[in-house]
């Protein structure tokens, strides 16, 4: 199960990184989220985070997308040192992340949260103004992309169910492009299609070299899209693993802690 | 020496900001420490904790008003026992004595109403509105009161807010619903009068308009012909007195010995012009 | 199964009125009210009420509390609260009236001065508010005790002792911004009308309405705008995201800080305009001015369908439940109610009309 | 890899200073707040601010706030407003006063009475709210006025005209409970301490505290009632849900409408102990009992922490909110500054306690 | 992948259902969520229900367990009509509920969410109390059985990670016990090791008796614990089937909706 009809060759080892985070720290209060995690991203790879509950893997992707400042440790962006103030920051400099809180706003429409802070405008000078009718109509196309028909651009994202919201995040994101797209836990809510649609955008857009940081609990997910693989424990990193260095049974079993799994294996074809 | 006065009307009314006027001039003139005092809102249970207030801090001499004797009395009479001498000001003429203050200035609002009802009545007014722009005030319904007993005719309160636009604007429906209404009394120059002036101005109907207290521009009203006439307590005098006789008190302890009344005093077109100028000065 | 239609012709979509569609806009559930609170008063009040001039009367108090509940509704709409609006239009209208009245400048300095100094405060207001992550309600409340003083202090040191600062009106009169501020607008156009007959007269043949109170123009126009800013640009969008959940705003990349700040310095703007319109209107100043309107202009908004919490509202919801809150307030003077019940009856009234207007939405919007 | 551990020994968790567990605690904010204010008046104030006269005379008003701050801030918690609390003590106190002069009735029917009249007000707030799904905002907003209107025809037809109720006094001495609910308490006391010289006198030897406000008892026992109901019963774990998220509540099995109508109710009593306190102590009841106090109660209660979105707050921290702001309301007379200013100072003070006491919790518990 | 080491022998089909949904309908203003949808839970049985995005799934449970009124249709419980006005009614009928969004209140403790609307108390009549000590005691070992070590039970739930938070929601169902335990999707943020926890608890719950009804996206999970199959699709169902009748793939073509998906079944081994 190493080899997958998506991979492209060789993971672009060789190109220097877009973001890279050294020995970042997160404590919140007296709770250490963090306690020293290095990572980057390369262009056009697929680099995994992965790891227990807990493990500290949001919390990471947030200090590199400028929602939490570390408490200590460096983040360079394209070989300069960075700080991001605000995730607006973050994004000017072309880092594009699906929360897995999802950051939407229930009581807005979906075409609304779709643009919420890149709104398209049309007019100029004091006419400029929000160009409601193409923003629908992007939504509608771009949702329908990803594997959802919706009633209507107008709805209220709190009355969508869980996949449908969590497709609206996702589809933003890769709308409005970027350097590095940070996914968190993409697929969790997402029906078979839905999923499917997504890791073939993952690679769609790895191809055209953005460097992706996906992550997930799910082992085959992982595997059919990943280039890299790096596991969080207890906020410490347990290494790096490129593809095909590793099993997929050796990968939930980093991925598990290390600790003993109830016994479904059978059942479940080695890995859940 | 230190002088404490408590009053039921907040610094910012500007009948009371007079008062303070009159027991600032007299702090200075006499060269005692004075100090004015006033709950936030209308409230007796708060007034009554700051008369508490001064008299831990054991003054020289203490001023109140007493809208309310029961709720105020206790803390009244715990000065007085406390040895505190203490002067009544503004409203409680009737019971000053009873709770042993030294004496009463001022004038019973609902006396000044009703001097001001018969004036109306004198002046033909049949039908009048009285404008309220705090109800519940009890000094000011007091004052509705009188009127109306002084007035004899139809008497009916119109409650408001303190915005003048909608005094107004309420004035204003008044009028126009209903024909008859020919005297507005006002329970305040700058808030209520003003705008009842204007509005009977508008309705085009010759209308009476008086009201309790002074302001620069209603006695300008009042010089141009637009409105009747201003009730004056001279409450200058209530702050001013009421502390230069606490300063002698306690300097040479000399005191009057009787109420001394501060009003009412009506001021008409004749008289004004000369009280325009005091007036926005903040002294009558 | 032929989801690939697209949503025009969804199968799991009901066909609805175009009145249900109508009434699932925030801004008009507050008509339901409106029409409510006018045939209550179609049947019990003077008929002077529903006059021309019976309506400028009403309209007029209804317009400058609108104008406050517009800005409140934004502010709220954008998830913070603005207490000191009411002390802000005192304190603005004090120093529009020294800058008129005692130094002397002109309109034209006065006026962008006025709204400058308010933005100012407004500012502040809201920079604490995002820099301490306090409640806005408390550090606002703050200021509207500290505005409210410093109207005072300030009256007594431009006058010398009294609460009172007058001759505002001859200090603007003649100025050619003064008939922007105050008076009537179309005087002309009324008085034409008035000779033809369609606007009533008094007996000297004047018009008895002299032409539309400027506010009510302010108003409109005001309205419209906000309506605009909120539904149609990009700014209207990051208000509502900004108010309906700041870390999910500011997560998708929306500068909520500046939006709320610039929030705070118009609602404050809004409270400058009304200061200037009272002041000149009134000709004079005082302590008390706006007392309150604070409370009035959220009640406004509320009416209106605003949501306390943030992200929901709408400015032409606050536009009606002005008119609704303005029209009880003074329409009760031309009924025959015993004036003592006038608090019974604005309670009960402003408690019907949103009962009714929620009870209208459900109903027609089919929400169980 | 030492997971199965325990908690106790987590890599994960730095060791935390006991100050800093301490002040993670809503309630324990306000205390910094307590401190700067009573730092800055004893500096500025007369000495005799901290008397025990002093003390008493502060906390008397600080207890009658408090005890509606605590009503308020279990409603806050819980999720909804009652503005029309200032507006129910004027009514209970009327209600109280008519049953207590007009009838006659002893003390010990008429004070059940009372409390179960304003339950049921508050019992009808609750059940609108809960009924119509209308912010309670609006609801309670129009029983302020209306019970404030109510309050006002209701005393001129007890007393035939007046705006003021008097002859409590009269009614309710001698009445056993009468000690329960006015005066002072441990009378026998205070006055053997001021024989012994513990407690200052004035001239004529009656001591200068003459015992206990009964409302300080009363402010006191309610605030470890409602904190022992908040933090150690399954109610006040509704309440915390009920105001977090109705609908999760909801969902996980919690009474939320129940819970709700129960707090309105609650606060409704509380007015009544307010309302019967004062009216006693007072021995007159007026139109204007009570008037703002919703307001300040409010205030009191962000002050001590509680968030007006909901689900957070504290007893204790209305209990410290309203000792901060009885504080500075009444000590500001013990100073020298001009009352002129008192509202800029009150405004400030408020805002600095608040600040500082932000401050503080952010720098001990290390948050960012 | 029909066998499982879980599978108890035959499915309970004999026994009377515990709940019986007949014909449901629900609209929310002009939007039809359901169209007429039938089920039935029957002890000791596992009934998944699966379907696309926005199929209904999570609006049908929650007529199930008292959130919504069904607009039509009937509801029997245990053979009787009955209609649940509040989620504490289907409650205290004996139907425990997790939901997709956890109905958890984000600032409240760990301890206080689980035991939220069910205090344990000690002490008597009027000192009858919150029993702090004991609520904390019981969810940190019900966490931990589930694979999550918490730092402490007075954790805000708002502050825990995805996996976390969803963890405490499900221990919370199967603590309390019921005769009806729904889940909404409740592995969709768990990590491995808490997955083949929660699979494990589904298996042994019912065979204390308990009727299951589980919704995934996930074929694999699905057959390694149901026992009869439900599949929603745009408000209507497609039918039923038993486990054994159907096979991975036709089962992941009818969630689909029987659309196509983007080509990944060479990577993830037939099924998403
Ligand atoms: N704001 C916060 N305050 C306190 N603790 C926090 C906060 N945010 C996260 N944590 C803690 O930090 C740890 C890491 O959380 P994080 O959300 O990063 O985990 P995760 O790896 O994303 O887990 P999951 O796979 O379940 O989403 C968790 O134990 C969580 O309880
Ligand atoms: N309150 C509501 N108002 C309007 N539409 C709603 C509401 N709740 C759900 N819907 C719509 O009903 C449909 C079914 O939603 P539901 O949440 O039941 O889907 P689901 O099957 O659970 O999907 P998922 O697998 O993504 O969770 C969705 O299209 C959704 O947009
Ligand atoms: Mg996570
Ligand atoms: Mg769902």
């Amino acid at each position: 199960m190493t080899d997958s009809t998506f991979h492209h060759g060789e993971a672009a080892t060789a190109q220097a990184p877009i973001v890279e985070m050294r020995n970042i720290e997160k404590h919140f209060g007296n709770i250490i989220a963090l306690a020293g995690v290095s990572f980057d991203v390369r262009p056009g790879e697929c680099h995994c985070l992965l790891g227990d509950n807990g493990a500290g893997k949001s919390t990471f992707i947030k200090t590199m997308s400028g929602v939490h400042k570390p408490t200590k440790g460096e983040i360079l962006f394209e070989g300069t040192p960075m700080k991001f103030d605000t995730p607006r920051d973050a994004m000017e400099a072309g880092i594009a992340t699906v929360f897995q809180d999802l950051a939407m706003i229930p009581l807005m429409s979906v075409a609304r949260n779709f643009f919420m802070g890149r709104e398209p405008t049309k007019g100029r000078g004091l006419f400029k103004r929000f160009d409601v009718d193409r923003a629908n109509e992007i939504t509608m196309t771009e949702m329908r992309k990803m594997g959802i028909n919706l009633r209507g651009p107008d709805q209220a994202v709190g009355t969508l169910s869980g996949g449908e919201r969590q497709t609206v995040a996702i589809a933003r994101a890769v709308h409005f492009g970027a350097k590095v797209l940070i996914l968190d836990e993409p697929t969790s809510a997402l029906g078979v299609r839905q999923t499917s649609n997504v890791l073939a955008t993952i690679d769609k857009v790895r191809n055209q070299g953005i460097g992706v940081v996906f992550i997930s609990h799910n082992v085959r997910h992982a595997l059919a899209v990943g280039d890299r693989f790096t596991v969080l424990n207890r906020g410490k990193t347990l290494g790096t693993a490129t593809r095909g260095e590793i099993s997929p049974e050796e990968l939930q079993d980093l991925m598990a802690g290390g600790q003993e799994m109830a016994q479904l294996e059978g059942s479940l074809g080695g890995t859940v | 020496q230190d002088i404490v006065v408590v009053a039921h009307g907040q610094a910012n009314d500007p009948f009371w900001s007079v008062v303070k006027n009159g027991v600032e001039e007299a702090g200075k003139d006499t060269g005692v420490n004075v100090d004015y005092r006033s709950p936030e809102t209308f409230d007796m249970v708060a007034m009554a904790q700051l008369i508490d207030a001064a008299v831990n801090q054991e003054p020289d001499g203490l001023v109140v008003s007493i809208p309310d004797a029961d709720a105020l009395g206790p803390s009244i009479e715990r000065a007085v026992a406390a040895g505190i001498p203490v002067i009544s000001i503004n409203s409680g003429s009737d019971v000053s004595n009873e709770l042993g203050a030294l004496l009463h200035v001022g004038q019973d609002e609902r006396d000044a109403g009703v001097a001001a009802g018969e004036k109306l009545a004198e002046m033909g007014g049949t039908n009048a509105i009285c404008v309220n722009q705090e109800v519940g005030n009890v000094s000011l319904d007091l004052r509705c009161e009188g009127f109306a007993e002084g007035f004899g005719g139809t008497v009916t309160v119109l409650p408001t807010s303190n915005d003048p636009t909608e005094i107004q604007s309420k004035v204003a429906a008044a009028l126009s619903s209903d024909e008859g209404i020919d005297t507005i009394m006002a329970l305040g120059a700058g808030t209520a009068g003003e705008p009842s002036v204007a509005a009977a101005k508008a309705s085009g109907r010759d209308i009476k308009v008086a009201t309790f207290d002074l302001s620069a521009s209603f006695l300008q009203s009042v010089v141009d012909g637009d409105a009747a006439f201003a009730i004056d307590q001279q409450q200058f005098l209530q702050g001013y007195l009421a502390v230069d006789f606490l300063a002698l008190n306690a300097k040479y302890g000399l005191m009057p010995g009787g109420n001394v009344p501060s009003g009412p005093n009506l001021i008409t077109a004749d008289k004004a012009a000369q009280v325009i100028d005091l007036s926005s000065k903040g002294i009558r | 199964m032929n989801a690939s239609d697209g949503a025009l012709e969804d199968e799991r979509v009901k066909a609805e009125s175009f009145l249900s569609r109508l009434m699932r806009r925030p801004e008009l559930g507050a008509i339901a009210g409106v029409i409510l609170v006018v045939i209550f008063f179609a049947i019990t009040a003077d008929g002077s009420m529903f006059t021309l001039s019976g309506f400028m009367n009403f309209m007029s108090p209804a317009s400058q509390l609108g104008i406050l509940a517009i800005g409140a509704a934004m502010l709220m709409i954008g998830g913070e609260f603005d207490l000191s609006i009411g002390s802000m239009v005192a304190f603005a209208g004090l120093f529009f009236a020294i800058c008129a009245v005692n130094w002397g400048l002109p309109l034209v300095v006065t006026i962008p001065l006025t709204f400058v100094f308010a933005a100012c405060v407004g500012a502040v207001n809201g920079t604490i508010v995002i820099r301490s992550g306090l409640p806005s309600f408390i550090v606002t409340l703050a200021f509207l005790f500290i505005l409210r003083g410093l109207s005072l202090v300030g009256l007594k040191w431009a006058t010398g002792g009294s609460t009172q600062l007058r001759g505002v009106r001859e200090a603007t009169e003649g100025d050619i911004l003064t008939p922007f501020f105050s008076g009537d607008a179309f005087p002309g156009l009324f008085a034409r009308l008035a000779e033809m007959g369609l606007v009533e007269t008094f007996g000297n043949g004047a018009p008895k309405v002299p032409g539309i109170p400027v506010e009510i123009l302010w108003f409109v126009v005001i309205a419209a705008l906000a309506t605009y800013v909120l539904l149609r640009t990009p700014a209207g969008n990051w208000i509502f995201a900004a108010g309906g959940d700041t870390n999910a705003a500011s997560n998708s990349g929306v500068p909520v800080a500046r939006v709320k700040v610039s929030l705070f310095m118009l609602t404050a703007a809004c409270a400058a305009l009304v200061a200037i319109i009272t002041v000149i209107d009134a000709g004079s100043t005082d302590a008390r001015r706006g007392f309150q309107k604070e409370f009035e202009a959220i009640i406004a908004a509320v009416i209106g369908g605003c949501l306390l919490t943030g992200g929901y509202g709408s400015a032409i919801g606050a536009f009606f439940g002005a008119i609704i809150f303005g029209m009880v307030v003074i329409g009760l003077t031309y009924t025959n109610f015993d004036q003592d019940w006038f608090q019974v009856f604005l309670g009960a009234m402003l408690l019907i009309a949103v009962l009714f207007n929620n009870a209208i939405r459900k109903r027609v919007t089919g929400e169980r």
